[in-house]
């Protein structure tokens, strides 16, 4: 029943990011004819085939209406711009896309999982210098990190490639561009977290019992202070799709990222809706499967005792 | 055509031509429908095609039109029928043969509807039909004559794709083309790229190429690096042997370096303007326009923000143009002097608190529409002198940074002053692009003549050049109309575009069609 | 004589010298964003082609931009614009956060399955599409941004606070609240909302800087402030372009942008330690 | 077997504590010195934040964030604790002392299994091979006294109840059988049935052989497992002595004031602080009329599992003017629950609750708002029933806020509440959290007697505090009992506690009342068996330590 529910509120999260996307790019100045045809000369036969093919003459209402209708069916529609089926042009970018946030999100968690652990209840200095790290690192613009990141380990000392999609080499720049900003505030967060729960009486008693520092983290404090990123893992997500955008653009990646980019310049609405019904699913299934992390992470919140 | 420019020859003289291979290149922008030019406007996608696609006659560096597929052709006295013929031993790379049929299919498909071609159609805009006359001749026929005939076929737009792959569907073209080039591509995926390889069968080289035979590259792979830092620094760690679209800020970088050179090239065709809009505000005044052109240093606003490396314009085509007319240039020159008398007689004599210049109580106002997020790095730090300098003569440029739908509403419904870009296109006919009175954008359709000039005078040289078969009677005609377009002021012309491409020193041969955009054909690399 | 010592604790507040570096740096900047002349008197849109890309030194102390304009003279002047953007966007998310939030906590059934409705659309949609559109609908510029930004940030803010005030809801003081006789609405302003506002202005201090920096990344990706206006996230992207010819105009707005963000939320942590009243005597 | 010819397990001289460095430094245990040995409890007893649990922990090298130990001798079984490294810290913790933590409550990992928090220590210790590490498991919580440990094994913290935890937690300090166990209040917030069950358990333990040192601040199970006292008070060890002198014949002043004020000493009426002023004179208001009435109340509560929980269950009462009902039973039995109903905070799901004869529910909202202000409530964790931004004297004048008094006269006021609790009007500056438990304790009862309450619910208001504050507290509600005629609904788990304050008591179980009427009637002469359990269960001290310095109490 729960599952039922679940599932219908998903669908209702899905439902509205499109009509938000559909009624954006319905209202933004410009006619769609004009996006697709874009700075060329078009004989009036040609535009006329356009304004056919996609609909453009019906009422924005009944555009709406057989739009969804078309969701339903599980047809996303042919992009202007691209010229392919918008599932097509997706599904060859989505890889890319995937693989980035993957790793982005890896490194963040594992990241703000080390540092938080190394200061938590630290010298004065030494955690003071990465609270100091993490709040420069939000506030350090992606694009410029990620172009600092290649003048210094790609130009200069070559250890990573600049561009590209493929190698597995080429994925640790970006990654780490797009992971950095996530991190630190993840790493905050996980600190504080990390420190109520070192003060927790059933510490002492594990450090009573002959517990190592790194037995009592393991073991007991980590698991606790992944609790509140858990909660945050929506936002995550939403911030590395977010990201990728950008960070796609300075590494030259392959990806949806940049795919949005052009699709919301050249008004490609089938594309855009494409793709921000991605970014929802990828919204509601990380919601869902957060939920049922809740309750491996912590066994007071499983339903049946 | 793969024509070796002027200029791009030093680099390999004396060196032998070394076989085999990978050339990583990398571009500056995705493409929406990256390699059919008989749909897509874009350059990229004319670049892209050019490995893989033919054309049946090939334009030199000089203009001169040189056999490609086509070994001969002929023109009927009244200019409205060419016949060519073919090649015999052309085979496209899917094993079809080329044969009058197959131009015929190319043809009727740039002008179909269906096909919604954006650019090509155009170009084929006195097209009446193509007769076939038998397996190796074809004939065109136009409605009317139509001397930039030649140039256009010689263009990828009207290159001969097989006709076997144009039964598929317009978009699945758009990824993946198959032609009797020296290359084969494969799919292009947006945002990454494609690969190419060498087609080993290639034996009918275009005359305007150095060599003739297979490619020298076994293959090159393209990929799509918009980030300028990237581009530039993935070309200096060797990542990639070639990089387009060097912005100028880092041209003298490459060149002090010794492991990469540059290739530059002067592309024939429009320069890169800003254009005033003859039909509304206060540049309808002839004066205003005059003092605008003349009142901004644009030779010194060149030099400075390009740091040296594009030549300031002085006319609205490009001197490398086909029957470029050096006399009207006088007419650019800058007079700051002679702009604030030319103001003052049209009757912006007052100022207001901001020192700006007013007549009627209403500020000399001009809005120009800019698309920043698509403008390169130089064209923006452009405009924002060009508004500065105006600001200095007592004019009010309001920058106005849109989004592409916006910037294009703003152009095709008449709601801006001043306007900026620059249209490329190999011959002068692209004066008529610009400034005939047939391309202005009416009734909510986008047309190329950003002024908006209506002048019975230029139509008038312009469709003599079309008509003239000789060509001194064209430059004679396309000299009238430059004068025109000077006398009307209707362009202020910024720069020469200029194409920067950066190698690895041992990138040998690239070439340039006269479009401007680099050619592989001849290039090889050294070991 | 000694026995073992346990190590010693980690610090609980920022160090003082860092609070006054902060304090400074923010009466600096309010003076910059107040009263830009005092601080320089160069004209920040004085684009001169003759001065283009000069390094710091006399004339210019941080050197010239691609355009030949005062790099000091345009950080000064980009204080305000960024600033601004920062701040309005984090205040209008976080005013429409803790509104949508409360509403999401205690605006009863139906009420409540809309608001976290609505906030988990905002929030399956990508932030930086939201913000391409709000920009596509309302143009580009600051004040799209700033609503764009807002936009984002809000679902944020919102989740935040309505768990706080879900988690306050059962608290035993709220309760005794509702026994001392005050209203719901009463009970909700004075003792729920304040409470809950506790992690939420943590999270703000840190939005103000990363909504500069997305205000950065906007301008990059050509949405945001636009030429010839001074913006720290427009002079950032732009300059990133001259970078190798040119550092200090890529180099200095980002330093201002860091600063900023650093002195914000130095003093706003210090702030906050306050509002709870952990610090009082 | 002569103990006292053996090395002390533990041999303490100067225990010094310090929390913080440089001139925040501050001392907080000042030269604590005791031996102990094995097969011989030493309990410490004494004022809450005298520095108990700090000096346990430093018997561990765990004295807290900050802390640093001076000791002129810290000998574990022979060696010199002072040199140990961390790593020697390390097999000495839980190996040779174990330690039961005063929060028992949360000295278990919420997230972790019960078997898992063992097994760390088998692992840490090497006690036992890997293959039999269930197996040892099951036998620990077996050895102490949980039933079913295979099943208990797998289960989490909070699927146990509060006796089962405190037990498990025992499990885990003794699994490397260390030869010391340092058991810090392992009895607080336990019912007396099951804070029986626990100390037999350690009882065992110690005639098997173990060193038990034992802090608690309940005399009477001191009375009944130490052979030696310590008494501290400030940090100091102010008295000790084998457990049978300190307690049965106190010398030191504080020792004595302790004593007295165990309340199952004293009848109803008597004061409980020895430095108090003589009781006033109770008015008898046998018959007072009756201000709240219950009949029938039940209320159902959902469990996560999509099940149903019947917290109270047929709950029939009334309330009359000037009179207290006590309130006992098990935790978890619904005392609270019925507390709340009856005070017009949540429906009842079954039967009525009326006031002055007219329901709750009866009345508008703005009418219930100001009942509500003659009805108020001493929350069971007072601390949290303030709002932790306000400071104590924005606290008490809360209500006085709602019932629209101006701002000067708000301020009087509080200052004059604050002095009938006993409290410096200094401390309206200071927040809740900067006082001390009976402060805090004295604050909510300040803030409930601000409109001239009619009625006073008080929940659990000393459970967690020592006796000297206890007493300070409940004499405090009867002289105002007496002066202003205020009835009080007072639950406890404490059964002396309540039989001291109550006219009439209600047991409850499982939701149920099992048994309800006058006090004496039910404390002497119980007829169901659960009450007559929780009697039985009760420790008292020995009879010859009831001795001084009240008489024993009457019949
Ligand atoms: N980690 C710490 N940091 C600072 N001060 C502390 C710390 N732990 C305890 N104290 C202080 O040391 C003193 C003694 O505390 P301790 O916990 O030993 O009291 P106790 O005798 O156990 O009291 P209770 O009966 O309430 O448990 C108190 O004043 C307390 O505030
Ligand atoms: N809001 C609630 N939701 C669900 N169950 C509840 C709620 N409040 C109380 N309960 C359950 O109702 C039962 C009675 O709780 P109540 O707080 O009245 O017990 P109590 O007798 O006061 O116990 P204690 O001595 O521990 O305070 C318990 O099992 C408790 O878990
Ligand atoms: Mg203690
Ligand atoms: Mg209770």
């Amino acid at each position: 029943m729960t599952a039922v529910r679940r599932l219908l509120g998903g669908l209702a999260v899905v439902w509205g990011a499109v009509t938000l996307t559909f009624l954006a790019l319905h209202l933004t100045p410009g006619s769609t004819v004009d996006a697709i045809v874009g700075q060329s000369v078009v004989t009036p036969e040609v535009r006329a085939q356009i304004v056919a093919e996609y609909g453009l003459d019906q009422p924005l209402w009944i555009q709406y209406l057989s739009y969804l209708g078309r969701l339903v069916r599980g047809d996303l529609g042919h992009s202007y711009g691209q010229g392919t089926q918008v599932a097509e042009a997706i599904g060859e970018q989505f890889g890319s896309t995937l693989l980035l946030v993957a790793v982005g999100l890896g490194l963040a968690f594992g990241g703000a999982v080390l540092v938080a652990a190394a200061t938590a209840h630290r010298s004065r200095w030494w955690r003071g210098s990465a609270v100091g790290a993490e709040r420069v690192s939000v506030a350090v613009p992606p694009f410029w990190l990620g172009i600092l990141l290649l003048v210094a380990f790609s130009f200069s000392l070559r250890w990573f490639p600049a561009i590209g999609s493929d190698s597995p080499r080429g994925l640790v720049l970006p990654a780490v561009a797009l992971a950095v900003a996530p991190a630190a505030m993840l790493s905050q967060v996980m600190r504080h977290a990390l420190e109520k729960t070192l003060e927790e009486p059933f510490v002492t008693s594990a450090r009573a019992r002959g517990l190592t520092r790194t037995a009592v983290l393991a073991r007991h404090a980590v698991r606790h202070a992944l609790l509140p990123v858990v909660t945050l893992a929506g936002w995550l997500v939403a911030a590395f799709i977010g990201g990728a955008i950008v960070t796609e653009t300075v590494f030259a990646r392959q990806g949806l990222g940049r795919l949005t980019v052009t699709a919301i310049e050249g008004k490609d609405f089938p594309l855009v809706s494409g793709l921000v019904l991605v970014s929802a699913v990828a919204y509601v299934v990380v919601g869902i499967g957060v939920d049922a992390l809740y309750g491996v992470l912590d066994p007071r919140l499983r339903a049946s005792t | 055509a793969c024509g070796s420019a002027p200029g791009t020859g030093g680099t390999d003289a004396g060196a032998t031509p070394v076989p085999g291979g990978t050339l990583a290149f990398a571009v500056n922008r995705d493409a929406t429908c990256p390699l059919d030019p008989q749909q897509s406007p874009a350059s990229l996608t004319s670049l892209l095609a050019r490995p893989v696609v033919d054309s049946l006659v090939a334009l030199g560096p000089d203009s001169t039109v040189k056999p490609w597929l086509a070994t001969e052709w002929t023109v009927s006295p009244d200019g409205t029928a060419y016949t060519f013929t073919l090649r015999p031993d052309v085979a496209f790379t899917n094993g079809e043969k080329l044969d009058a049929a197959a131009v015929k299919t190319n043809l009727d498909r740039i002008v179909a509807p269906a096909t919604k071609s954006q650019a090509a159609a155009s170009l084929l805009a006195a097209y009446a039909g193509t007769r076939v006359i038998d397996a190796s001749h074809v004939e065109i026929d136009l409605k009317r004559p139509d001397s930039t005939l030649l140039t256009n076929l010689s263009t990828p737009a009207l290159g001969i794709q097989a006709p076997g792959s144009l039964t598929r569907t317009p978009a699945e073209v758009c990824t993946q083309i198959v032609g009797s080039g020296p290359f084969t591509a494969g799919a292009y995926t947006p945002a990454k790229g494609l690969s190419y390889t060498k087609n080993p069968a290639y034996q009918w080289g275009p005359g305007t190429s150095a060599h003739t035979g297979p490619a020298y590259l076994d293959g090159i792979t393209v990929s799509v690096v918009p980030e300028d830092t990237s581009r530039v620094g993935a070309l200096s760690s060797g990542q990639i042997d070639v990089a387009s679209d060097i912005p100028p800020v880092n041209v003298a970088d490459i060149s002090a370096n010794s492991q990469l050179a540059l290739e530059k090239f002067t592309a024939p065709g429009g320069v890169y303007s800003y254009f005033p809009n003859v039909s509304r505000g206060p540049f309808a005044d002839v004066n205003v326009r005059k003092a605008f052109r003349a009142g901004i240093d644009w030779n010194t606003l060149v030099k400075q923000l390009f740091f040296g490396v594009y030549d300031a314009a002085s006319g609205p085509l490009s001197p490398t143009t086909f029957a470029y007319d050096k006399q009207s240039s006088a007419a650019y020159a800058y007079d700051r002097d002679a702009a604030n008398r030319l103001l003052d007689q049209a009757g912006w004599t007052t100022r207001d608190a901001e020192g700006f210049r007013t007549k009627d109580g209403t500020r000399l106002t001009l809005v120009h529409p800019f698309l920043a997020s698509r403008a390169s790095a130089a064209n923006a730090t452009l405009a924002v002198q060009v508004q500065a300098a105006a600001k200095q003569l007592g004019i009010d440029v309001q920058t106005q940074n849109v989004e592409y739908p916006a910037y294009l509403a703003a152009f095709v419904n008449n709601q801006y002053d001043l306007f900026d870009f620059s249209w490329s296109g190999s011959s002068p006919s692209v004066l008529g692009t610009l400034f005939g009175s047939n391309n202005i954008s009416t009734g909510g359709k986008f047309a190329t003549n950003a002024s908006r000039l209506a002048d019975p005078q230029l139509d008038q040289a312009l469709s003599t050049a079309l008509a003239a078969k000789d060509p001194a009677a064209q430059v004679a005609a396309y000299a009238k109309a430059q004068q025109a377009v000077a006398d009307q002021a209707a362009v202020f012309p910024a720069y020469v575009t200029t194409v920067a491409v950066g190698t690895r020193a041992d990138v040998h041969g690239i070439g340039f069609a006269p479009d401007g955009y680099p050619t592989f054909y001849d290039a090889w690399k050294g070991k | 004589m000694t026995a073992p010592t346990v190590p010693v604790g980690a610090p609980r507040r920022p160090v003082r010298p860092a609070l006054l570096t902060g304090v400074a740096f923010l009466v600096l900047l309010a003076v910059a964003v107040i009263a830009p002349r005092a601080l320089t008197s160069i004209d920040p849109t004085a684009a001169d082609p003759l001065q283009i890309l000069q390094p710091p030194g006399a004339g210019h102390w941080l050197g010239t931009d691609q355009n030949g304009r005062d790099v000091f003279a345009r950080i000064v002047a980009g204080a305000r614009p960024s600033v601004l953007i920062g701040i309005f966007s984090s205040a209008l998310a976080l005013l429409a956060g803790t509104v949508l939030g409360v509403l999401g906590a205690k605006g009863g059934r139906v009420g409540s399955a809309i608001v976290t409705r609505l906030l988990d659309i905002v929030l399956a949609v990508p932030g930086l599409l939201l913000v391409l559109l709000a920009v596509a609908v309302l143009g580009s510029g600051t004040g799209p941004a700033v609503a764009g930004l807002a936009l984002v940030t809000t679902p944020g803010y919102a989740r935040l606070v309505r768990g706080e005030v879900i988690r306050l809801r059962d608290a035993e003081f709220v309760r005794a609240a509702h026994g001392l006789g005050w209203t719901r609405t009463q009970v909700v302003l004075r003792h729920v909302v304040p409470n809950a506002m506790g992690p939420v202005t943590v999270l703000a201090t840190l939005g103000i800087g990363s909504t500069i920096a997305a205000a950065a990344s906007l301008s990059y990706l050509g949405l945001g402030a636009q030429e010839p206006a001074a913006e720290w996230g427009l002079m950032l992207s732009v300059s990133t372009a001259y970078f190798s010819r040119a550092w200090w105009s890529a180099v200095f707005p980002g330093i201002a942008i860091t600063a900023t963000v650093l002195a914000i939320t130095v003093v706003g942590h210090h702030l906050q330690l306050r509002f709870d009243g952990r610090r009082a005597s | 077997m002569t103990p006292v010819l053996e090395v002390p397990l533990l041999d303490v001289t100067d225990l010094r504590v310090t929390f913080g460095h440089g001139r925040a430094a501050r001392e907080v245990v000042h030269g604590v010195s005791f031996t102990l040995a094995a097969s011989e409890c030493v309990a410490i007893v004494g004022e809450s934040g005298s520095g108990k649990s700090v000096t346990a922990r430093s018997l561990l090298g765990l004295a807290g964030i900050g802390g640093t130990v001076h000791a002129g001798r810290l000998d574990i079984a022979g060696e010199d604790a002072r040199a140990f490294t961390e790593r020697r810290w390390r097999q000495v913790r839980g190996g040779q002392v174990g330690l039961v933590l005063q929060d028992a409550l949360g000295s278990l990992d919420p997230v972790r299994k019960v078997a898992a928090e063992i097994t760390d220590a088998l692992r840490t210790h090497r006690t036992v091979t890997p293959a039999q590490r269930p197996q040892r498991v099951h036998e620990l919580l077996a050895a102490v006294g949980v039933p079913d440990p295979e099943i208990r094994a797998q289960q989490y913290p909070h699927q146990l109840s509060g006796g089962l935890r405190q037990r498990a937690l025992i499990a885990t300090a003794i699994a490397a059988d260390p030869a010391v166990l340092v058991a810090d209040e392992p009895t607080t917030a336990l019912d007396v049935t099951v804070q029986a069950q626990v100390l037999d358990l350690l009882a065992a333990r110690k005639d098997a052989g173990m060193a038990l040192l034992l802090i608690s601040h309940d005399l009477a199970v001191v009375s009944r497992i130490a052979d030696r006292v310590l008494v501290m008070k400030d940090g100091e060890v102010v008295e000790s002595g084998p457990g049978r002198e300190v307690l049965g014949d106190p010398r030191h002043a504080y020792t004595r004031r302790l004593i007295a004020a165990v309340p199952s000493a004293h009848p109803r009426g008597s004061r409980l602080s020895l430095d108090a002023a003589p009781a006033p004179t109770r008015p008898v208001l046998s018959g007072g009329e009756v201000v709240l009435e219950a009949h029938d109340l039940r209320k159902v509560y959902a469990t996560p599992d999509g099940g149903s929980l019947t917290a109270v269950d047929g709950v029939s009462l009334a309330v009359r003017a000037g009179r207290t009902v006590g309130v006992v039973g098990e935790s978890g039995s619904g005392k609270t629950t019925t507390g709340h109903l009856l005070f017009g905070y949540g429906r009842p799901d079954g039967g009525t609750v009326s006031v002055d004869g007219r329901a709750w529910a009866d009345h508008s909202p703005a009418e219930l708002r100001r009942l509500h202000q003659r009805f108020p409530v001493v929350h069971q964790d007072p601390a949290a029933s303030f709002d932790p931004r306000y400071t104590v004297g924005r606290t008490v004048a809360e209500p006085l806020q709602v019932a629209g008094v101006p701002r000067p006269e708000r301020r009087r006021r509080v200052a004059e509440l604050l002095g009938r609790v006993g409290l410096d009007p200094a401390l309206a500056e200071r927040h809740p959290r900067q006082l001390s438990g009976g402060q805090r304790q004295r604050v909510a009862i300040a803030r409930a007697l601000a409109l001239e309450p009619r009625v006073v619910l008080c929940d659990e208001p000393v459970s967690a505090l020592d006796v000297s504050v206890q007493a300070q507290i409940l004499d405090l509600l009867a002289d105002l009992q007496a002066t202003l005629g205020i009835a009080y609904v007072f639950i406890s788990h404490d059964l002396g506690v309540v039989r001291h304050v109550s006219d009439e008591v209600l047991v409850m179980q499982h939701g149920r009342v099992v048994e309800q009427g006058d006090v004496e009637d039910v404390f002497e002469r119980p007829q169901h068996p659960y009450t007559k359990s929780l009697l039985d269960a009760v420790p008292t001290l020995d009879a010859p330590l009831r001795a001084a310095p009240h008489p024993s109490r009457s019949a």
